[in-house]
């Protein structure tokens, strides 16, 4: 029988969703932009913080609105990062390094902002809001399987991540728009001579990304203990470790990042704790030593690809 | 009365430590085209190789069995207090030879460290460094001999046995300055020759440069080791400054800090290292004889200060991307032999 | 990163931000001048003032809090803390007749050694010579050297690291260390029926030690204890509390010991909510989570009646000083009193009698002073008396509940140690 | 393959031009076959070789878009090039009465060769602030401070107008014959490439479809069956 069974089962499920929602746009917003954007943990972050404030401030209750809502949040600021940021770097042709750590500059001004709202509705409220509780959703109900409850925050992970992805499937498969976000992505010079409209393109992606992020942010808030404006922080390097797997570029390699992760993070620390004894406490660490291996062994490819050097003894020449 | 001088002492003190971590760092990401996001790596490497060897090797030269009283361990903190002002030429000994090694073994592990980034894309660098930032932060909190989480502390200070606490702080601020002239000195010649023009070209084209026969890997080594070396002498320092150190100091937050510093005072040149390194801190300092008479509670004065950080690299990025001091040309005799030709043409 | 050297948009770039950026740059560093400027006035004011004893004295005591960072929900609450204490103070000394006012200079150290280093230097170089915080072992352990030396008098309401209790130095501390209160939880677990335990432990100095004393005195007692650190700073516990779920059962332990602080107990006794397995084993609790909001959520309530959760704390229990400033703290600044909350009163009454029964500012007449005075003050958190490496020698110990009341679950303390064993005041759960 | 020849490598978009030039300089490791060349030491496999070290070989590249130091100066970007520089060994170049002469001496040579294609006004400036054309130029001089025998041009006349073009290719002609240096240039315009070189040869989907006199493979066929389908 599996260690932890059935709930590392059934945290690896709610995690492998999770990271769906947040590394599958971090993938699909670098290859289409070429920015390794920092600041996509903001996207989580004030989703998180929308359904929040909108419980805690409005007293909302419903799961569909602060979705709603949240999906707007993020799309909106992830928008206005390009807009303000990135889209002038890039029309003065500026070098990829100088890109990340502007996003990282966004990172830390975003997350800062955060703490300080926070502070602020404590301020007039009282409430605890760096560090609060889990939300329950009045329209999302448990689920009852003979004696066994399906957590709502896990049906409504479901829910979302499917639908997410049928709608990325379909939008990149069926429709026109989707193609040529594919284009822009495998090809931007080339998309660029064939007349596909990238500024369009880029502008919807982000828009996409940072909400269905912030989506998750927000089924987040129905399934983790606490919340803290540090949450998203905590877990983006995981994040961005799923979407390394799948080199940034690959969608699919991206799933089995996630699924790869998930199950390292729950199954894989509960039994190496059960039967070898190693402390819990090294649960980020299998995450990063899981990392290094993969780009080590098999180095990500495409945009993303390295030098073109080989560490081995020369073949033929000299002697 | 505000006592200038001690203010001065202490910041300097700080300001010499952060000088030479972002100096350094300016030399791997600046001049040669490393986003080193793992920064802390290296410097919480360097203070923890000075922390154990000066709490282990001082307890043992006087005798103590450290597998008895280990310097973690409350009995051997009490002791280490003791020893720590007994023999000068003891603490200065420890001092020179845990520097020493502090920038051999933080500078090996960034030679080692080039292997994988050299396979992955610039786009991976900054994060596989990053990633493994944490990892030594999680191993440290483990490893027992290191203090595990409680860390070390009663690391014997180079001066303790200085009776005169402002004296103490003085002489231990003059080594660090020294050592960051050294640091500059050294690291301003690298930039200023043939050896930092390659470097340059490998950061603006590696592949270019890789098809010039420049063997890029390799380059790429020396300057992480370079880099990373002083950055460990930079956590030495800090470690005998705190004469504490502990897992949870080593956070990614640091490295942004410097990064913050780089990118303000202008990549790729040195002075603006300095100078970026003086402001940050400088304004730190202010800051918190200031904020007490605004009596600010609200909102902590400290997301404030993050908040500004960030935007001002925003900003720095977009509007002046070269900083307050802008990249140099390399200085080499090649300039004078340009300026000579260029006379004989036109004359 | 060439072309933003130079290209087109360099000169106006350079223009616009060398207009832009040095002036405002400067500005501000000038701001700052003044208002350093402003801080040496005030201090020389001070100074002046202490030659002239006829007008009123104005005392500065120096407060370093983590008022950001991983322990600011916690911070919050101190700082409205200490603006009580100080009305407290100047109300007690005036009333004796001193012509004193304390003034207090709160600092934000953002839980960070160096930020708690930063702040004890400016205290210094102000010339303030009692400083109260920070509040980790970590920060403590960091500018321990700096007070010694300086002989600065600095007195920590949180630390409990066993680490710290070094005798004769300038560290004191209004709490007691962690073996106290590990034995106190130990004897509540052994008392409660439990023989085999899993310690579910923060993997950090203050989880690592209280694990450790923990077993070390429920071995004493009897009872076997497997331990099991976390690593903290995570944004989630579940796969840790499902680990926990697994070993319970491996082990076939009845009962589960958690130490934790306020973010991560909370998450984790509301992952623990949902899962059986852990729901059929008895609950005890170190301090942190005391006051924790997300302890009051129904489903963790409900959690803590099935599993009789217990938990323990520094406290004197029944004391009508503790009562009293509780209601004050709500009724004036409508916040619940958290844990520390009372250590930290202490900790600034002491220092103000201290400085006046000194009536220097030498730190070492002011450290004599401070260990006389806490001989005989007794506060919300009960007889402050310190023992020889200045630590709270004489600690009182709670236990707490979580129980049903008509606004929701709450915190209720249930019952006090004395003598060896737990007497409980009330039954929390039927 | 001639040595001091100049010959062409033409084919329609796709055909694998600037595949084989990525293999020959060692960028890919060919699938099957082998890549000869003719160096000081006799006849050697160099696939599989690592960029750096077919450079070593004699071989220098430029590319498609000239890969240029940005942020270099001119004089900078052809004083990366010469090899065995002692100043570029970190220790030694700590001490700087160790490489001074060497410097000079190099920047002498890069500066007499500015001169003669007429570049030395904008020898401090930065690349980055070229003419396309210039780029172009300034990319094919930097090989000639290396010892390089054989030069792999890729579209050294991609968006240079003619008259540039025709200088490039006229250089190119000068330098085989003083120099004696071969050249294996990859190009799209043919009308201008076969005016200059000696021997064509054609690749199409990624196999040799003609070769020969520049004359004949233009009048050939299949390879205008190529250009046009």
């Amino acid at each position: 029988m599996l260690p932890g069974y059935p709930y590392s089962i059934l945290n690896s499920l709610q995690y492998f969703l999770f990271y769906l929602l947040f590394s599958v746009p971090l993938t699909l917003s670098y290859r289409t932009s070429k920015v390794l954007n920092f600041s996509h943990s903001n996207f989580i972050a004030y989703g998180m913080y929308t359904a929040i404030f909108l419980h805690g401030l409005a007293g909302n209750q419903s799961f569909l609105v602060a979705a709603i809502a949240a999906f707007l949040a993020g799309g909106s600021i992830a928008l206005l990062n390009h807009l303000a940021v990135f889209r002038p770097l890039e029309q003065r042709r500026a070098s990829p390094a100088f890109v990340m750590i502007a996003s990282m500059g966004l990172w830390i001004m975003y997350n800062y902002l955060l703490y300080m709202l926070a502070d602020v509705a404590h301020a007039f409220t009282m409430k605890n809001f760096i560090s609060y509780g889990r939300i329950d959703y009045a329209d999302i109900p448990d689920l009852r399987i003979l004696d066994f409850t399906v957590d709502h925050s896990l049906l409504a992970s479901l829910a979302s991540a499917t639908a997410f992805g049928t709608a990325l499937y379909l939008l990149l498969m069926k429709t026109s728009l989707g193609r040529a976000m594919r284009a822009v992505a495998d090809n931007p010079a080339l998309a660029e001579i064939s007349g596909i409209p990238r500024e369009k393109v880029l502008r919807f992606t982000w828009f996409l990304c940072g909400g269905a992020a912030a989506v998750g942010g927000v089924l987040w808030t129905s399934f983790s203990g606490t919340i803290t404006p540090a949450s998203a922080d905590a877990m983006i390097l995981q994040v961005f470790a799923v979407s390394f797997i799948g080199g940034l570029v690959s969608l699919s390699r991206t799933i089995l990042g996630a699924l790869a992760i998930s199950l390292a993070e729950n199954v894989g620390i509960a039994a190496l704790n059960t039967f070898f004894g190693i402390p819990t406490s090294f649960r980020p660490f299998i995450t990063f030593v899981t990392l290094l291996t993969v780009l080590i062994v098999s180095p990500p490819l495409g945009a993303a690809g390295g030098l073109p050097y080989r560490f081995r003894r020369k073949v033929g020449g000299g002697r | 009365m505000i006592d200038i001088l001690g203010f001065l002492v202490s910041w300097l003190t700080l300001l010499g430590i952060y000088s030479i971590l972002a100096l350094s760092l300016n030399f791997e990401s600046g001049v040669s085209g490393v986003t080193n996001f793992g920064k802390v790596l290296f410097y919480g490497v360097g203070a923890y190789v000075a922390a154990a060897l000066s709490t282990y090797l001082l307890l043992a030269i006087y005798g103590i069995d450290t597998s008895e009283t280990p310097p973690y361990d409350i009995k051997g903190i009490i002791a280490l207090g003791h020893l720590s002002t007994r023999n000068p030429l003891v603490n200065l000994g420890l001092f020179a030879l845990t520097l020493i090694l502090a920038f051999l073994v933080a500078g090996a592990l960034g030679y080692l460290l080039t292997y994988p980034i050299l396979r992955v894309g610039p786009a991976f660098v900054g994060f596989t460094l990053l990633s493994s930032g944490e990892l030594m932060r999680i191993f440290l909190q483990h490893y027992t001999p290191l203090g595990a989480s409680k860390g070390l502390m009663a690391i014997p200070n180079p001066f303790a046995w200085v009776p005169v606490p402002r004296l103490r702080e003085a002489l231990f601020l003059a080594v660090v300055l020294s050592l960051l002239a050294l640091v500059y000195l050294v690291l301003n010649r690298l930039v200023n020759s043939p050896f930092g023009r390659a470097l340059k070209a490998v950061r603006d084209d590696e592949i270019a440069a890789l098809c010039l026969g420049k063997h890029v890997p390799r380059i790429k080594a020396t300057v992480l080791f370079i880099g990373s070396g002083f950055s460990g002498v930079a956590g030495a320092l800090l470690a005998y400054y705190l004469t504490a150190v502990n897992p949870d100091m080593f956070v990614p937050a640091v490295t942004f800090n410097v990064w913050a510093m780089i990118i303000l005072g202008g990549l790729g040149n040195l002075k603006g290292s300095l100078v970026g390194a003086a402001v940050f801190t400088l304004l730190d300092r202010l800051l918190t004889f200031v904020t007490p008479q605004i009596g600010l509670t609200v909102v902590s004065p400290d997301y404030i200060r993050w908040f500004a950080v960030g935007l001002l690299i925003v900003v720095l990025i977009i509007a002046r991307p070269q900083g307050l001091l802008p990249e140099e040309p390399v200085k080499t005799p090649a300039l004078e032999e340009a300026l000579r030709a260029a006379g004989e043409s036109s004359g | 990163m060439s072309e933003e050297s130079k290209g087109k948009a360099a000169p106006a770039g350079k223009k616009l931000s060398i207009s832009a950026l040095v002036p405002l740059l400067a500005v501000f560093i000038v701001g700052l001048l003044i208002g350093f400027a402003l801080a040496g006035v005030f201090g020389a004011q001070q100074a002046a003032q202490a030659v002239a004893p006829q007008e009123k004295r104005t005392i500065s005591i120096g407060f370093t809090l983590p008022l950001s960072g991983e322990l600011s929900s916690i911070g919050k609450v101190w700082e409205k803390v200490v603006y009580l204490a100080i009305e407290d103070l100047n109300a007690e000394v005036q009333a004796y007749g001193f012509n004193v006012e304390f003034k207090p200079v709160i600092l934000d150290d953002a839980t960070s050694a160096e930020g708690a280093l930063r702040n004890v230097q400016t205290f210094a170089q102000q010339g303030i010579k009692v400083i109260i915080g920070p509040a980790a072992s970590s920060q403590v352990k960091a500018v321990k050297s700096f007070v010694d030396s300086n002989e600065i008098v600095l007195i920590s309401p949180s630390s409990t690291a066993p680490t710290l209790a070094i005798p004769g130095d300038f560290v004191f501390r209004t709490v007691g260390s962690d073996a106290g209160q590990a034995k106190v939880l130990a004897v509540l677990a052994f008392q409660e029926g439990a023989r085999k335990v899993v310690v579910f432990h923060r993997n950090d100095e203050y989880g690592n030690a209280f694990a450790d004393f923990f077993e070390k005195y429920f071995k004493e007692l009897g009872g076997a204890a497997v331990k099991m650190p976390y690593q903290t700073g995570l944004s989630d516990y579940a796969a840790e509390v499902a680990s926990l779920a697994s070993r319970v059962q491996a082990e076939k332990v009845d009962a589960v010991v958690l130490i934790s602080f306020d973010t991560d107990g909370g998450n984790i006794l509301s992952h623990a909510a949902k899962s059986p397995v852990l729901s059929a084993v008895r609950w005890f609790i170190s301090e942190g989570p005391h006051g924790a909001a997300e302890l009051k959520a129904p489903a963790v309530g409900e959690f803590a009646a099935k599993v009789k959760l217990l938990g323990t704390r520094p406290l004197f229990i029944g004391n009508p000083l503790y009562e009293d400033f509780k209601a004050r703290l709500k009724s004036k600044y409508g916040v619940d009193a958290t844990v520390f909350c009372d250590t930290l009163y202490d900790a600034v009454k002491l220092a103000g009698w201290a400085i006046i029964r000194a009536g220097s500012s030498d730190g070492r007449a002011i450290r004599a002073a401070l260990v006389e005075i806490a001989k005989t003050y007794y506060g919300p958190s009960g007889w402050t008396i310190f023992d020889e490496s200045g630590d709270k020698a004489n600690q009182d110990y709670g236990v707490w509940a979580i129980v049903r009341t008509a606004a929701g679950y709450d915190f209720k303390d249930v019952g006090v140690y004395e003598r060896g064993s737990i007497v409980f005041l009330e039954k929390p759960y039927p | 393959m001639p040595e001091r020849g100049v010959v062409g490598l033409i084919g329609p978009n796709g055909s694998g031009k600037t595949t084989l030039f990525n293999v020959v300089t060692g960028f890919y490791t060919p699938d099957k076959g082998e890549v000869l060349y003719r160096g000081e030491n006799g006849v050697e496999r160099i696939h599989g070789l690592n960029p750096n070290e077919v450079f070593a070989k004699g071989i220098v590249r430029t590319f498609q878009i000239p890969r240029l130091f940005r942020s270099l100066t001119v004089l900078e970007n052809l004083l990366v090039t010469p090899q065995g520089q002692s100043g570029e060994n970190p220790f030694l170049s700590l001490s700087k009465r160790r490489w001074e002469n060497q410097e000079r001496e190099l920047a002498r040579r890069a500066l007499s060769l500015l001169k003669r294609f007429g570049l030395l006004n904008y020898a401090n400036k930065k690349v980055s602030e070229l003419s396309a054309a210039h780029m172009k130029l300034v990319e094919t001089i930097r090989g000639l401070m290396t010892p390089a025998k054989l030069y792999l041009l890729d579209e050294p006349a991609a968006g240079v107008e003619a008259a540039a073009a025709h200088e490039l290719f006229r250089l190119v002609r000068e330098l085989r014959e003083t120099e004696g240096l071969t050249f294996f240039i990859v190009e799209h315009r043919i009308e201008i490439l076969t005016k200059y070189v000696d021997y064509v040869y054609v690749l199409h989907n990624g196999r040799l479809l003609a070769e020969g006199k520049p004359e004949e493979v233009v009048s050939n066929p299949k390879v205008i069956e190529a250009y046009i389908g």
